[in-house]
């Protein structure tokens, strides 16, 4: 119970909700169903199943349970505290509106199995939303079901697979980048693909002539981020693209770094035919700690009828939208119609940025993060220090062979001066990779904030050694939580 | 345009400068000039304020009739109408919540670790299995997960899956295993039950897949399920109902190996269905085929308690195309809301609902059953949810009884309905929707 | 912007919003108003009126804004954090459901001078508010109006003074005893009386031969605390009201410590004419960092047609409620109907707690402060050492004298240890008083952990001189602040 | 009974047996028996569950009508229907805020005292004045204290109130001036304005209160009301909107000497009138009997930035019978909100406010002067509220128009109509406003 927990006047550890367990307390109350019959357990259920013991959960008061979990959020860094530059994230500032927006009761209360007729204001909101993310990407027709990016993966390749198969012929390998994010060769295998891996060329980005040595008629398609994660646009493009579709592959997009290029450049006009969008990167669903996210999917015309559905649409009679389902759809790919209130949130976000502020979104990112590379040059290796879009990647090599400064040791030190770290050791192509993305969201000053910390640490490299002393916790020995497994309360 | 790039043009004009560029045009010059959008090509509106939004937001929301005093739910099937205290809701709101990433730098994000920590003792606690992870998308992503997992230990690609399972859920399995190639095999149901058939003809298969209590709502006996899947060397898939587990054995209890489940009932609100909360919870033999992320306990430098996210070479990030699954990003928040919710019900208050619950089901089926025309649809047991035939469309059914005031249910493909009943229900209301539903049968 | 300014991370100083404005950046946006004249300033203002130069507010982006007051809470301490055993100040939990009531958008969106057909549901919540706080002091009537504890207080002075006057005569005198709070001798005085002051006896209760010598037919009456600010009981209740009474005096209840009483004894039964109570204490309005509160003010049957008004009353007709003025208000004490958001949160904290549930209430506040005397005994002076009611006063007189610990040390040392303080130096019959008032909702185990803190802390006083240490700021120098006044950020 | 209470029964038994009492009862041995309730005695329901007890909030909300697209707000007189941005809502709402103490102990009150510094700073600034206070309860008591400041400071009873202050405003002043004696004159209007008459008649006085702008909505002469108080050897006291500081001089630039008014149009709905925001301000000579809290900047003892409460000798808990005032607790949270909506218009946002309003007014005001019957009320200048007249009573006239889904305004005692518009009022609903008006009185 003791608030020492909490670094605002103490460093010591929270109790877990079972260490503050007492038995008998209670935070429960039930309204009075006013049953005359008050059946008990056994009236209802078959003694067979009927559990001799409650499971114990926990026994607290609402003031305990409150007080417990109001003091972990003291111990948690988040966007509403300072800058989170971490690359691939896009750790944007999320509008409070869209909160205002997605506790909407006439949203949140709704019944995913209800008739069509009562929730034909879902239905125009999630078919608006689509239309919105087939005109930013230059696609055709959208599933809003996958709730996250891997699950957009997912979907994807399970979508070329069946356009390949109603072309009458099985394909086996899907190409990726050695730059690729891990959900795509994990994807790629759950999609019943095998992964051939293209290396990336000296300016970052896809070897050509490697990837035309892997093309033939055995390759689905290609995965590809671009601007891919070193920050990089991929120029030769429409020349992947081109070769990629003369051995009859299809381009998928990983719209992971999306909010580079909002209403710039559209992955349908660079040739991609299916794209994964994470709403919760680009459009400003709040990442939730790990999620909910949503990771709608787009395609091309000539795909629209393997979607997943039930898609909403509107009635030929017009009145109202109706439930379909494409033609030759793949089937359904989430329990419901995927995240819902993280799409009603996005859409908060498009209608209040509308197609205007979404450039600018990307605008300011790109401009954001071109200028902390160039603040940064000199200070941190800069691998690839060419014009980058939304996001960079700065290396400690130089430093860590002169001084021992690794990239985790930045890591932790940047904690101290208040910011969260970049992401680390990503791409694995750049040794002691900082990837950093500072997002359009960060003003000017605290760019300037971050690149003067950024500085002082790489001044100090023994000092970032010892970081972070003024976290809730030091360093955590991960190496122990893996040999020692403690999974939970009760494996103590 | 929006409001929340903070950048003045004094600010933008002296940014370019410092890089040498003269517009913010010329950012973009890597990308091929012929597929390069001019300002305003998108057909988009131009944005909204803040006040505009929450309108239109408003006006959409208006158009859907939401469960409340003027649509008392009655529908269940896998999205449950129960009480969300207040604490709850403030709780898993406050923006430390929402606005972190996932877990990557431990040393600040002990909040979110411990919470999950929390989370997964509770649900390996009400799986009666020992380790759990920090949560998938949904009830289906779980089912799939569950398969992939018991797949990948017995490399036998036949699951075996009840049709008590939820439709949705089976055609998400059914989906996903086009790519994984597993051969999917339905296990009928008979009465309302999973006719197994004789342990004795069982041929190998990797996964038994059940629900409990499953889609009817009818308690399967898991002992037949343990047994039969024994005799075919498969693991023991149970998807389970989380509130079933304050009143019924726990599956792991019956010897499940997995336990998967949708965690929607602890925390979440009915959400048009997203974003809910795929449990995943299986015995520790299994912890390193386990799919998504795992928290777990150890010591800082300095020797204090401290979680941090471990057996990362599962994970894509780190094993690729080796991994056990390719989910990153998951339902956290979701997972938040859910443990914050049981620290609020506890033992009690758990054993609590889901008895309240199965009261109001029993109440409402008595009530159902006694109407001229209404028949039960099986008799197996049940706890809070259980199916019916009236003499009316299901469909037709649901469509009038909202002009009652009711969402009544949730029609079945062979013509039965679906009725829930949680904590939230009481006399009154089931007494007013057996009347009403009297009304439109007849 | 930095968010080291966050004892999550760093403990430097946050700047202010006026250090974090850049010229020209916003967080506004507004509808769209549609007018075709878009009136400039000019058009709409005489121009002597008109300000050459708009204000300086600041100028901060939405998420600068949010980063800056969100980093701001992690350096404040709540009830939502931890123990807060604030004497005098009831720090109880605030239950979050009345967080969820106050909010309702058919509460929080009605005009104050909408007509009574359009406020039919708030004033039929402030007259059940009305009753059930008459029922629950024993008293006839109440105004909802004053938004505060002072504010009650000087109302019931000015109701005490009124019905004087309508008796035909003047009085100049009103009684506090010296143990009283500074709100009432400061209320005495707005209310146009004397304060004369009645020493405590040696049990810590109103001195009654002292008393007796005080009372004269210039008194018009008297203010008590019971139980009192040392937490004790007037056991004398009765024959202080007869005393009081027989002199034609009026007898005042300040409420503050109504907690304590709850469904066990009420003002009116002990012989109190005017009561005014503190929502804010007893009925969980939550404090706000110091207000708002509300004040209510009831009275026995013969000063009801004194209270200010309108107060919403039931039609004759039935036909719903209508606003009265009673025959001889005083008049408006509010520039409308009090706080009344405050007032509906303690209308849902009385619905959920009931009339069995208000009595566990004070039952529990007394029992944890007894335990809590108890287990401190021979640890710290306890003045008063007999039962006490749901506070008592501990004192480091002795430690002072043998070792130097002062009350202010304690205070600012339990603030390590991961509690707020109690409240220090009141009352001032106390030497280096410790007023320490648990509240009900605090559990046996934090008690505990408060008692072992408060043990530690008398076994160390050197250590406690030195504290806090752990706090985003140390001890604070309170004498510059008075002696080099800056008051705003323009006069840094 | 409610659920807040910890305590379990083997608890409460163990911890009276160590006192060695065996019953809650005899805690309150030392209450007379004669005066102690039985258990039950009081009159009052049990407790309900929360969500029962949100039920019936919500039934007692519904018998409402509140502001919003059903019931457009044309309605002022001291209570303004401005947008609510939800970032202010959440923050203000963070629990930090909303469940801390009046900060006594400034070591972990550093969020509470240095919003308040901030606060004050803006509060300051718009006044046109250099200090101000952390807030007293509501214009009306802002008054009394403005007024209790100029009598103290000049050691005279006499104040002049004009009758443009609002009638609750004055009713309170009233109402408190029979406690501390205070001779109250009301000053007429003219047309919309305070006729204070010639300096040269003016007799001594303590202060002149003058609303700006008036309470009829009009802009009154500040220079005016500076000339008199000069002439009288009164404190000018003004209370003012602070959002016509958006556009109009500040009371400060024409020399006043104290600065009050409600902050309720920064960030506080409407609430039904309260909890409001009583802002206090005045010259830094008056200081030392500023009413209430002050917040200061310090250090700490290794000298970084530090905020605390200060001059507190002024305070009740200090100086007791001789304080400044007799407020303790004062509305913190309500100036945490006024802050943060502050914070979130900006310097720009605050001049749009003001603009928009003043538009929608001058809109509003053109519409109903251009509907046969209704004329002005008065001549001067307005910001955002004005008045007229109508053929009709104008409380029939303002429930009428509610059946039209308008709140028309705030009737007037004279018989006229007192409207208002804010930045939230479009075109549209002023003609639809219009046209109402122009139905209902035919
Ligand atoms: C480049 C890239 N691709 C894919 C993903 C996976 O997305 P999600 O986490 O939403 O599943 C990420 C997420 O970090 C990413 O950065
Ligand atoms: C005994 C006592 N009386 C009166 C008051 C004044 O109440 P308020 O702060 O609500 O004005 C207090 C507040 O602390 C108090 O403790």
């Amino acid at each position: 119970m003791k608030a020492t927990s909490i670094p605002l006047m103490g460093r010591e550890e929270e109790p877990t909700l079972f260490d503050l367990s007492e038995p008998g307390r209670r935070a429960w109350s039930f309204r009075d169903q006013g049953f005359a019959e008050e059946w008990a357990a056994e009236d209802l259920i078959p003694a067979e199943h009927l559990a001799a013991e409650p499971v114990p959960v926990a026994q607290v008061s609402e003031r305990d349970l409150v007080g417990h979990f109001t003091r972990l959020t003291h111990r948690q860094y988040s966007v509403d505290l300072g800058a989170y530059p971490l690359g691939s994230c896009t750790m944007k500032y999320n509008p409070k509106l869209c909160d205002d927006a997605a506790g909407l009761a006439g949203l949140a209360n709704v019944h995913p199995a209800a008739p069509a007729s009562l929730t034909q204001g879902w239905m125009a909101l999630l078919s608006d939303l689509a239309d919105a993310l087939c005109e930013i990407t230059g696609m055709s027709a959208c599933t809003l079901q996958p709730p996250a990016g891997a699950a957009g993966e997912l979907t994807g390749l399970l979508l070329m697979r069946a356009w390949h198969e109603a072309q009458g012929r099985q394909r086996s390998k899907v190409i990726i980048p050695d730059s690729a994010h891990g959900t795509n060769p994990a994807s790629v295998t759950l999609g019943g693909y095998q992964t051939v891996t293209v290396p990336s060329d000296d300016r970052g980005c896809v070897d050509l002539a490697a990837l035309r040595e892997r093309l033939d008629d055995d390759v689905a398609g290609i995965m590809l981020t671009n601007p891919n994660t070193l920050g990089l646009f991929e120029e030769e493009i429409t020349e992947i693209a081109a070769a990629v579709h003369e051995v009859g592959g299809l381009l998928y997009y990983d719209g992971a770094n999306l909010n580079a290029i909002l209403g710039v450049v559209r992955p349908g006009d660079m040739g991609f035919d299916i794209v994964h969008m994470n709403l919760h990167k680009t459009f400003a669903v709040p990442h939730g700690g790990g999620g909910p996210g949503a990771g709608p999917v787009a395609v091309s015309e000539r795909l629209a009828e393997f979607l997943p559905g039930p898609l909403p649409a509107l009635r030929p009679d017009g009145g109202g939208y109706e439930w379909t389902v494409p033609a030759r759809s793949i089937g359904r790919v989430h329990s419901w119609h995927g995240n819902a209130l993280a799409l009603a949130r996005a859409w908060s976000y498009i209608l209040v940025n509308g197609g205007d502020g979404l450039r600018r979104v990307a605008e300011a990112a790109v401009l954001n993060a071109n200028w902390l590379r160039h603040r940064l040059r000199g200070v941190y290796d800069i691998p690839f220090d060419r014009p980058n879009m939304h996001e960079f990647v700065a290396s400690t090599k130089s430093l860590k062979k002169a001084a021992g400064l690794r990239a985790l040791d930045v890591a932790k030190r940047l904690l101290e001066e208040g910011f969260h770290s970049p992401t680390v050791y990503f791409p694995l192509i750049v040794e002691e990779a900082l990837m950093i993305e500072p997002t359009e969201t960060e003003s000017p000053q605290t760019l300037e904030d971050l690149a003067d910390a950024l500085e002082r640490i790489a001044a100090d490299p023994e000092d970032a050694a010892l970081a972070p002393r003024t976290t809730p916790v030091g360093r955590v020995d991960e190496a122990r939580a893996a040999r020692h497994l403690i999974p939970t309360w009760d494996a103590r | 345009m929006g409001h929340y790039v903070p950048h003045t043009d004094d600010e933008i004009a002296s940014m370019l400068a410092f890089m040498g560029l003269s517009s913010l045009d010329e950012l973009f010059d890597a990308v091929p000039a012929a597929m390069r959008l001019a300002a305003g090509s998108l057909h988009m509106a131009d944005g909204l304020s803040e006040f505009e939004t929450l309108d239109e937001m408003a006006r959409l929301a208006s158009l859907n009739r939401a469960c409340g005093p003027d649509l008392v739910c009655f529908a269940g099937g896998g999205a449950y109408d129960h009480e969300l205290p207040a604490a709850v809701k403030r709780l898993a709101f406050r923006s430390e919540f929402v606005t972190a990433y996932t877990p990557y730098q431990p040393e600040v994000a002990q909040g979110v670790l411990q919470t999950l920590f929390e989370y997964q003792t509770l649900v390996a606690r009400l799986s009666g299995v020992e380790v759990a992870n920090a949560s998938l998308y949904d009830g289906a992503s779980a089912c799939v997960e569950g398969l992939n997992l018991a797949v990948a230990a017995t490399r036998n690609q036949r699951v075996l899956v009840s049709a008590g399972v939820h439709p949705n859920w089976r055609a998400v399995v059914d989906t996903f295993a086009v790519g994984t190639g597993h051969e999917v095999e339905m296990v009928p149901l008979q009465d309302g039950l999973t006719a197994w058939g004789d342990p004795v003809d069982a041929k190998p298969a990797s996964a038994v897949l059940v629900q409990f209590p499953n889609y009817l709502g009818c308690i399967e006996d898991l002992r037949q399920a343990r047994a039969y899947a024994d005799a075919a060397g498969a693991l023991l898939v149970v998807a389970f109902d989380p509130v079933a587990s304050g009143l019924l054995n726990t599956p792991g209890s019956y010897g499940a190996d997995v336990v998967v489940g949708e965690g929607q009932p602890f925390g979440t609100p009915l959400s048009f269905g997203g974003p809910y909360l795929g449990l995943f919870a299986c015995k520790l033999e299994h912890v390193r085929r386990l799919p998504g992320r795992l928290v777990g306990e150890t010591v800082d430098v300095e020797g204090r308690r401290a979680y941090v996210t471990t057996l990362r070479t599962r994970e894509q990030d780190i094993r690729r195309e080796k991994a056990s699954s390719n989910v990153c990003t998951n339902q956290t928040l979701i997972a938040v809301c859910c443990a914050i919710q049981l620290g609020w019900l506890g033992t009690g208050g758990l054993r609590e609902l889901a008895l309240r619950s199965a009261r109001a089901a029993r109440a409402t089926r008595q009530a159902l059953l006694a109407l001229d025309g209404v028949v039960a649809h099986n008799h197996a047991p049940v706890l809070r949810e259980f199916a019916v035939r009236t003499p009316l469309d299901p469909h037709v059914l649901v469509d009038r009884m909202a002009d009652e005031g009711f969402l009544a249910g949730v029609p079945l493909d062979d013509g039965g309905l679906l009725v829930a009943a949680t904590e939230r229900r009481t006399r009154d209301e089931i007494d007013r929707y057996a009347s009403a539903i009297e009304k439109v049968i007849r």
